[in-house]
């Protein structure tokens, strides 16, 4: 699992890639409590390299999406593999977080501010 | 076709299993998308047994693959702490709480999770999943 | 008298780290009654680490014991999940069930328990106890 | 960690040497949920060789004390070392377990039958 971390305006894009399971997933949720502890309101994870997850996975994102809800952060999911959605789907939570196909879009619906 | 993995109950091992796991799955002619669920099912049961029946003890786990024509059965065994999952209920979904969905993941990708109860020093616990729904 | 221990979390770590830990005991005089206590506090906490801040990941933990005339320290650190052992309850004693004693007995048998907060990748637990009670 | 099941009339005798901690403590679980699975009516833990016990320790002797209840029979433990004791004062749990000096004071509380 690789992590990168970049900005985009008021955005922070953290960029995934790699298989996210039981054994990688503490790394994902280090960077994500970094950025939900400094009450970051944008966060964009672009999951397109992301060839695997596991309910691990989904876990993690569960947490960091409910602790950007209570400071009115957003936290949203970007270009999913077919297999990644399918792992949503199975959880049905899929209609829950915030998705979209692409990193473009994410980008439009959290309106960056440069 | 036959194939047993024997696994040191660590989280490391989960990802090079996966890769040989879904070799296999592919020459035994899943396609893709229902080999991808079936990896996550043994993957959620192997993250089980790591996590829970063993808890941070040294332990080892195997895995037994058969594949035949028109059906797959794999069967996890641990010396862990004792658990039937079978007897887990059901969660109420989409959970807002995170976990709590490995069991159901099992559950909803696999035909059969059969929980064998028979030897007091070992889980075992057998998937199976017919290529097509009978 | 410093000493530093580097630790696997695994549960067989636990043995031979209380041998070597009951001789540093001994050697800054401590009488073995309250030796042992101390043992089992410290055992406790590296217990929990293995069991709930890893469980089965691979990981490490440091004790860190600094021991004085007056008083023992010893700083716990891994890189597990975050938990901060100190906000846990007492349970009510005696418990019925099993389990959920290991920070009552650390709690009980130090002087201080102080969890540092201030690394977000890091736990670290403080455990102080002095000779003669302040 | 040592583990020996002997006899003693109708009594099923645990003796144990070692240290019992988080790692050890699976074993004793396993001799131990194998007599409650048997219903054995009593079971006399000999703790004589044990020096060293945690709250793994204490927490599988509860669990088996519980099982044994459910069907009416008995578990006692005896010949506590001085650390094992204070263990089991910690937890307050001295006054709930049937605790003897010695292991022939056990089979005399028992009443072992030939
Ligand atoms: N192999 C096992 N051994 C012991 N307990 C287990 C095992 N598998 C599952 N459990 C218990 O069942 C619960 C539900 O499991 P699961 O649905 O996989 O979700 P999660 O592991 O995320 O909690 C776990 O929290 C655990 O208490
Ligand atoms: N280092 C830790 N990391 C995460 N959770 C912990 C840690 N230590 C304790 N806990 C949590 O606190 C609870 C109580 O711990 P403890 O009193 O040691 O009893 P037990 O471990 O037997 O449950 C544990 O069940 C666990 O949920």
């Amino acid at each position: 699992m690789k992590i990168q971390l970049t900005s985009q305006g008021d955005i922070q894009v953290l960029e995934l890639s790699g298989e996210l399971d039981y054994h990688s997933s503490p790394d994902l949720r280090e960077k994500l409590t970094e950025l939900t502890m400094k009450q970051t309101p944008k966060i964009l994870v672009n999951l397109g390299g992301v060839d695997y997850m596991d309910s691990s996975g989904i876990a993690t994102f569960v947490e960091a999406f409910q602790k950007a809800k209570r400071y009115q952060g957003r936290l949203i999911l970007a270009a999913l593999t077919a297999t990644v959605r399918g792992v949503f789907e199975i959880a049905k939570l899929d209609s829950i977080f915030e998705i979209t196909p692409t990193v473009a879009e994410a980008v439009k619906c959290l309106g960056a501010k440069t | 076709m036959e194939k047993r993995f024997e696994l040191i109950a660590s989280s490391e091992v989960l990802a090079p299993f996966r890769r040989e796991f879904r070799q296999i799955l592919n020459r035994a002619g899943w396609e893709k998308k229902t080999a991808e669920k079936i990896l996550l099912a043994v993957d959620e049961a192997l993250t089980n047994i790591i996590r829970h029946a063993y808890q941070g003890r040294p332990g080892k786990m195997t895995v037994s693959i058969s594949a035949s024509d028109d059906k797959i059965e794999i069967v996890l065994e641990d010396q862990g702490k004792k658990f039937d999952p079978t007897q887990v209920p059901s969660p109420e979904l989409p959970r807002h709480r995170p976990g709590g969905l490995g069991i159901h993941f099992i559950r909803t990708i696999m035909d059969q999770m059969i929980y064998d109860d028979q030897n007091p020093a070992w889980n075992r616990l057998r998937l199976i999943k017919h290529k097509t729904k009978i």
